[in-house]
């Protein structure tokens, strides 16, 4: 997926905010890539705009070098603040994606299933969302949109509403699932260190309207891939990554 | 909302395409009403007269004294008995409600009668007013109390019951009594579903005086409809409909504006609708 | 009389149509004032919400409908003191052409639809009308209607028959090519009548005042029956205070169907039992109605109201 | 919604987890005590009333009769016909146009409001249409029924109609309108095509909103019932009370008075079930 | 302040849940304590019950030796979610405490000025809450707390609800406060980081009924003291206790 020369301004009731300007990324196949940036500065305009739920005022988003035209499941999206169904169950929110595609039954259930094992969601098959913890709701939202086989995931800030724990817990399995099965992401996070534990590439937004900073690539074979996000973090290597990328934001945060 | 992606060509003036819409389709309606009582043997002025005789209607009520009063002393004698109701609602209400919330074994007492009785349309209470209070206007001030004091007192119950504990233990924490709590802390956050329920409790006070005012009395609006159908006269019976909407609309406008002016610190609607 | 005491102060019941005119009559030409009277008027749409407000004391007399008169006397001693008017020609029952053609107005009776104000005078007409007619009035097809939507369903031919008050139908009675007149109280032989009446109360705590009023009414009530052109002229003023649509056509139509009466026809109706008489036919449809299980005391009402009767016949002399 | 219509079952829950830091006075009674005060709470209602009303008390028994002389007058309504009907009659010419006036203005307002709180255009259409209707009184439109509609139910069941169209579209439409925009786009995300988004996602999480603005319109709709019967009825609670009252009949006004009362809460509670078994999942969760 | 073996028990629809079994916990003039715990243990009801705002099924809270009483402006609370009062400004809210117990005007300015100044709120004075961030609602939280110069702050996930940008600046900067103004501060949280960066000493709490796990004293002197958090974050010392307590944790999360 690529994004080319986006810029977004919005007109709101008083007058007109610069959300994005001119903003260059792409995201090749099976890459996971991760934006931080200051609070306000257009990651979530930008995502917006990837999955084709927002019209760039100028610039194009374009998949395998075609336009991505509307929304659609070939870029679904994780939002932070889960956006499950509440009138469906746990396999019913899953399954959404592939009902409304007209899937067979038996096809739609084997997949439910495989995802529900996946996630470790197998017991709450048929709860709702209001009855599991913010932790689950997140991993159903991540299944449902696992559950289409997009060609890109788009996760804006997908912890950001959990606990420190929860987090840590979600983190590794993430970072576990990309490791398994090659998804394409983009990742949105305010938390430098989640940036650098999962992605190959961590791109930094200024703030204002937001445009691209830098971005920093992340070798795969960094020493402590594989290791839980606290061992890691620990590592020397990680913690260079992750203070450079600190500094970098440090200068664009606004205090207030 | 229909599309999510929304055209960047055109910057959304939501306001002015909607009110541009809307007067189409009332102009609409006005000039369906007019063609089919222009047109001769369609629809007979007796079932619905054409909007010019309605008009005249309006200028002659106006001019004129009909039983006692022009269109305007009805229309200041509904208000009268609908203002009277109205705020012996308010003033038992609203303390009582707060008191309801505040005061859990109160409400233990309290709800099993109110739900009683409540369920009785105000209509229904017409012919025991009557019998308790005579053909007076204190009557029909009932029947408005009647309909407008359960709004009052269950959205005062439920908008103090509903803030947040936390800004109460919030309160405490910081050494406030009781009843410093309440005033200072709870009522204001509490405010602006009150005023939803005052306004909800205006509208059928309003509403409810048309009932009360068509089986008793010998002027107000609901007495014109009622004399208008005595009449044969559909003119009169549209102008008295007519009058009771715009006066309803007014009193709920004037009531939002109270409350903009009155809570400042309201944060704006999430979503406002357009 | 109590010259040069303060006015008795009391509240007449009324309802804005012509039965309400002797009373409006008698205050405007003073004779209450003049009897040492100070009379308010006040209108109700119906006497039931009349009655409710007088359990409640709002009023002390006037004049009232006999089904409520009844009712008042069963439940609070309200007491009718003679007969005001009598409706047994006002109250008509009016078919529409379309049906009677080809037909009779039997047959309409017994088979089409009536409309008619249930418990009232109205419906004793129309019971009366049948028996008249040979109908089982059990059979017929009534629905409960109030007059003007009696009227406007005739009109729209909702319904093939219905009774009517004459002043407010004159249109529907004077439309010859479309309704048809067919019956009214006094060719059916039922007797109609409203009453001037007073509060238990109000009698046995001022009965020198109680008498007084219902002279002054009843002498209104003559004033009309002797000067016809007087009483058309002064009717065009009562239809404005009351406001009611009229002009001198409808004026002079509809004193000629009410009869009000003298208190001499008065006094000899009550004593004659005629009084009594029409009040039971008139209980009587109620109880048919399922409204009412029996008849109430209706002597002891005519018998209570008789002493005022005759004390206001006295003030005559 | 309005929270005016929030439900007599909630205000019979007891609140959890009593706080005990608290004066006893600021404290949610436990369930056995709320019981306990509920019916003393009754019974002195009761014991007023009969006191008042026994001979010689405060209140004339015309004007309020005691106790016992409303269970006989209940008790003749339920033995008996009145005017010409069972009580069963009554009620069941009561239901039908309630009924009639209600579903009729659900199977247009249902509809409607989704359609405009869904379609911006269809909103500024119909919005301002209904912003005219509303605040006249569902009673004023009386004479008028009977001009358009004669005597027959159709005219009682356009009264009634007309006050159970405003609530169902207007608040159909706050459903559909508030419905978080996130679901819409998760769903748009999915690949739901724009109807699929609506019926699937939209309707379905609206509906226990939808669900309470067909109790409001019921409401609403028995609200009426009383006036509508008013207009050329021969059987109906409404009818009852107004004859009852022609007549005097204090005792059976009262009974008709309660039995509307008591079927008009039957109904909040009935919705308010109906609520819990189209939509479990909003019954725990999302309201409290 | 001390809690004397705590107990609590929820009496809920459904049945009894017990939060706390036994809890005993000193807070030492002057002194910072954290509780860390996974979620649910507990942690907020011990809180509640330190403030006074919830009462023990069993056991005692003291203040210099004797029963703190209700609750009052000896302990003031930073709640998670700010808990600022909608209808008063900024102002207003910090004053609210002074106000109440009845402190003249010209003092209550005065004090508001400098809690102003101090938490670089002066340009928010008369703005209500809704028109500010969440970062800036936690400010005057903690202001409002701070105002009435309680003898001890209980603050409950304050930045819980912040995102990690936000939260890192407010960390540092309560931790100059604490720095300079030697406040006593029972401090709640979910992120380890946070509590060995703040605390002289920190509480871990076990799951279910909450009990104390462990108290891990970290040395005032400590080399990565005046630091800031992602430079003390990369000291071997500081990295080794928050080691410690992440395994201690770690036990208690558990996975679903
Ligand atoms: N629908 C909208 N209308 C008007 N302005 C908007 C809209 N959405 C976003 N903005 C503005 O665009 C800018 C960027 O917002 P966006 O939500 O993309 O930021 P963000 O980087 O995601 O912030 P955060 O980290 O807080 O989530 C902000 O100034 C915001 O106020
Ligand atoms: N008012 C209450 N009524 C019933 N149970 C309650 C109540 N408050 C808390 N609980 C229960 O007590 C336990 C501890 O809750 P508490 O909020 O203290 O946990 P916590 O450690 O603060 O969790 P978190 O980290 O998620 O904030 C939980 O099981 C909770 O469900
Ligand atoms: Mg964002
Ligand atoms: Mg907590």
């Amino acid at each position: 997926m690529e994004i080319r020369g986006v810029s977004k301004t919005f007109h709101a009731r008083g007058g007109q905010t610069a959300a994005l300007e001119r903003c260059d990324l792409a995201v090749a196949k099976g890459e996971f890539v991760s934006v931080v940036g200051p609070s306000g500065c257009g990651k979530s305009t930008l995502m917006m705009i990837a999955a084709g739920l927002e019209a760039p005022t100028s610039g194009d988003v374009l998949v395998d070098g075609r336009p991505a035209g509307p929304a659609g499941p070939k870029r679904t999206v994780v939002f932070q603040r889960f956006a499950l169904f509440p009138s469906e169950t746990v396999a019913q929110n899953i399954g959404f994606g592939l009902r409304v595609a007209g899937t067979p039954r038996a096809e739609c259930e084997q997949r439910i299933g495989e995802l529900l094992r996946l996630m470790g969601l197998e017991r709450f098959r048929d709860a709702f969302p209001h009855e599991l913890s913010g932790g689950m709701q997140q991993r159903v939202a991540i299944a449902r949109a696992m559950a289409v086989r997009p060609e890109i995931l788009l996760m804006d800030e997908p912890f950001g509403a959990l606990d420190a724990q929860t987090r840590t817990v979600l983190q590794e399995e993430v970072s576990r699932l990309q490791r398994e099965l090659h998804y394409t992401v983009l990742f949105i996070t305010h938390s430098v260190e989640e940036a650098v534990y999962l992605s190959d590439r961590v791109v930094v937004m200024s703030r204002g309207p937001g445009r691209i900073l830098r971005e920093i690539a992340i070798p795969r074979d960094a020493a402590w891939r594989g290791l839980d996000i606290e061992q890691a973090g620990e590592h020397a290597g990680f913690m260079q990554v992750k203070r450079e990328i600190w500094e970098l934001l440090r200068g664009e945060i606004v205090r207030h | 909302m229909a599309t999510p992606v929304e055209s960047p060509q055109r910057p959304p003036r939501p306001l002015h395409e909607a009110t541009l819409w809307g007067a189409c389709a009332l102009g609409v309606l006005l000039l369906a009403w007019w063609v089919a009582t222009a047109i001769p043997g369609l629809v007979p002025p007796r079932v619905l007269p054409s909007p010019p005789d309605v008009v005249a209607r309006f200028g002659s009520l106006l001019a004129e004294p009909f039983s006692g009063a022009t269109l305007v002393g009805h229309a200041a004698v509904s208000l009268q008995r609908w203002g009277l109701g109205v705020f012996g609602a308010l003033a038992l209400g609203l303390p009582l409600g707060i008191a309801l919330a505040w005061l859990p074994p109160l409400r233990a007492v309290v709800t099993p009668v109110f739900e009683l009785l409540r369920y009785i349309p105000p209509f229904a209470w017409v012919p025991i007013a009557v019998l308790w209070f005579g053909a007076s206007t204190v009557t029909q001030a009932l029947i408005v109390f009647i309909a407008a004091f359960p709004a009052c007192i269950i959205n005062t119950q439920l908008a103090v019951a509903q803030v947040d504990t936390i800004l109460v233990r919030a309160a405490r924490m910081l050494g406030t009594r009781s009843m410093t709590t309440l005033g200072r802390v709870v009522l204001p956050v509490a405010a602006p579903t009150v005023f939803t329920g005052v306004r909800i409790a205006f509208g059928n006070g309003w509403m409810a005086l048309v009932g009360a005012e068509l089986v008793v009395g010998k002027q107000g609006l609901g007495f014109l409809i009622s004399q208008g159908q005595i009449n044969d006269s559909a003119a009169t019976i549209l102008v008295g409909m007519i009058s009771i909407g715009v006066l309803g609309v007014l009193i709920d406008a004037a009531l939002q504006r109270l409350q903009r002016l009155a809570l400042p610190w309201q944060p704006p609607p999430a979503r406002p609708l357009e | 009389q109590a010259q040069g005491a303060a006015p008795v102060k009391m509240v007449a019941i009324s309802q804005s149509n012509e039965g309400g005119f002797p009373l409006w009559l008698a205050k405007k030409l003073n004779y209450f004032a003049n009897n040492g009277l100070d009379v308010t008027i006040k209108y109700f749409p119906n006497g039931g919400a009349a009655l409710a407000s007088g359990a409640a004391g709002d009023w002390q007399g006037g004049w009232i409908g006999s089904p409520p008169a009844i009712t008042g006397w069963a439940k609070f001693g309200l007491t009718p003191v003679g007969t005001m008017m009598k409706e047994d020609r006002n109250i008509k029952l009016i078919m529409r052409k379309d049906a009677i053609k080809g037909s009779s107005p039997a047959q309409v009776l017994a088979t089409g639809k009536i409309g008619s104000v249930p418990n009232s005078t109205w419906s004793q007409v129309l019971f009366a009308c049948a028996k008249h007619f040979k109908v089982d009035p059990t059979k017929m097809k009534v629905v409960p209607l109030e007059p003007p939507v009696t009227r406007q369903s005739l009109r729209s031919g909702e319904v093939a028959a219905g009774t009517t008050d004459s002043s407010p139908d004159i249109d529907l009675v004077n439309d010859k090519a479309n309704f048809e007149v067919v019956c009214d109280g006094a060719i059916a032989g039922t007797s109609v009548i409203d009453p001037w009446i007073v509060t238990k109360k109000f009698a046995t705590e001022n009965p020198a005042a109680a008498a007084a009023f219902v002279e002054a009414g009843f002498r209104a009530s003559e004033l009309i029956m002797k000067d016809r052109e007087k009483a058309v002229a002064m009717l065009l003023d009562y239809y404005k205070d009351a406001g009611i649509d009229g002009d001198e056509k409808k004026a002079r139509y509809t004193l000629a169907y009410r009869d009000y009466q003298t208190l001499d026809q008065a006094l000899a109706d009550a004593r004659q039992g005629a009084t009594e008489k029409a009040l039971t036919e008139t209980a009587q449809v109620f109880v048919a109605g399922g409204a009412y299980d029996k008849v109430p005391d209706l002597k002891g009402a005519v018998a209570a109201g008789l002493p005022i009767l005759e004390a206001a016949k006295k003030l005559r002399k | 919604m309005a929270p005016a219509t929030r439900s007599a079952l909630r205000f019979f829950g007891p609140a959890e987890g009593a706080d005990e830091t608290l004066p006893f006075w600021r404290r949610e009674p436990g369930r056995r005590q709320w019981l306990l005060i509920a019916c003393a709470s009754l019974g002195a209602m009761f014991g007023l009333w009969w006191f008042a009303t026994r001979e010689g008390g405060w209140v004339p028994q015309l004007f309020l009769p005691p106790p016992r002389e409303v269970w006989d007058a209940f008790v003749r309504l339920w033995s008996r016909p009145y005017l010409g009907s069972s009580l069963g009659e009554h009620v069941g010419a009561s239901l039908r146009i309630v009924a009639g006036g209600w579903l009729l203005a659900g199977a247009i307002g249902l509809p409607l409001g989704i359609a405009m709180g869904w379609w911006k255009r269809v909103r500024w259409i119909a919005f301002p249409v209904f912003q005219l209707l509303r605040p006249v009184p569902p009673l004023a439109w009386i004479p008028l029924a009977i001009l358009w509609l004669g005597i027959g139910d159709s005219a009682r069941i356009f009264v009634v109609f007309i006050a159970a169209i405003v609530p169902w579209v207007l608040n159909s439409m706050q459903a559909v309108y508030s419905i978080d925009n996130l679901l819409v786009r998760a769903a748009t995300t999915l690949g739901a095509s724009d109807m699929q988004v609506l019926t699937r996602v939209v309707c379905r999480t609206a509906l226990p909103t939808l669900v309470a603005g067909a109790r409001i319109a019921l409401g609403n709709a028995w609200t009426t019932l009383v006036a509508a019967e008013l207009l050329a009825a021969s059987a109906g609670l409404g009818y009852i009370a107004v004859n009852a009252s022609r007549t005097l009949e204090v005792g059976i006004l009262l009974v008709a008075m309660a039995i509307i009362g008591v079927l008009g809460a039957l109904f909040s509670i009935g919705m308010q079930l109906l609520t819990r078994w189209v939509a479990p999942w909003a019954a725990a969760g999302a309201q409290s």
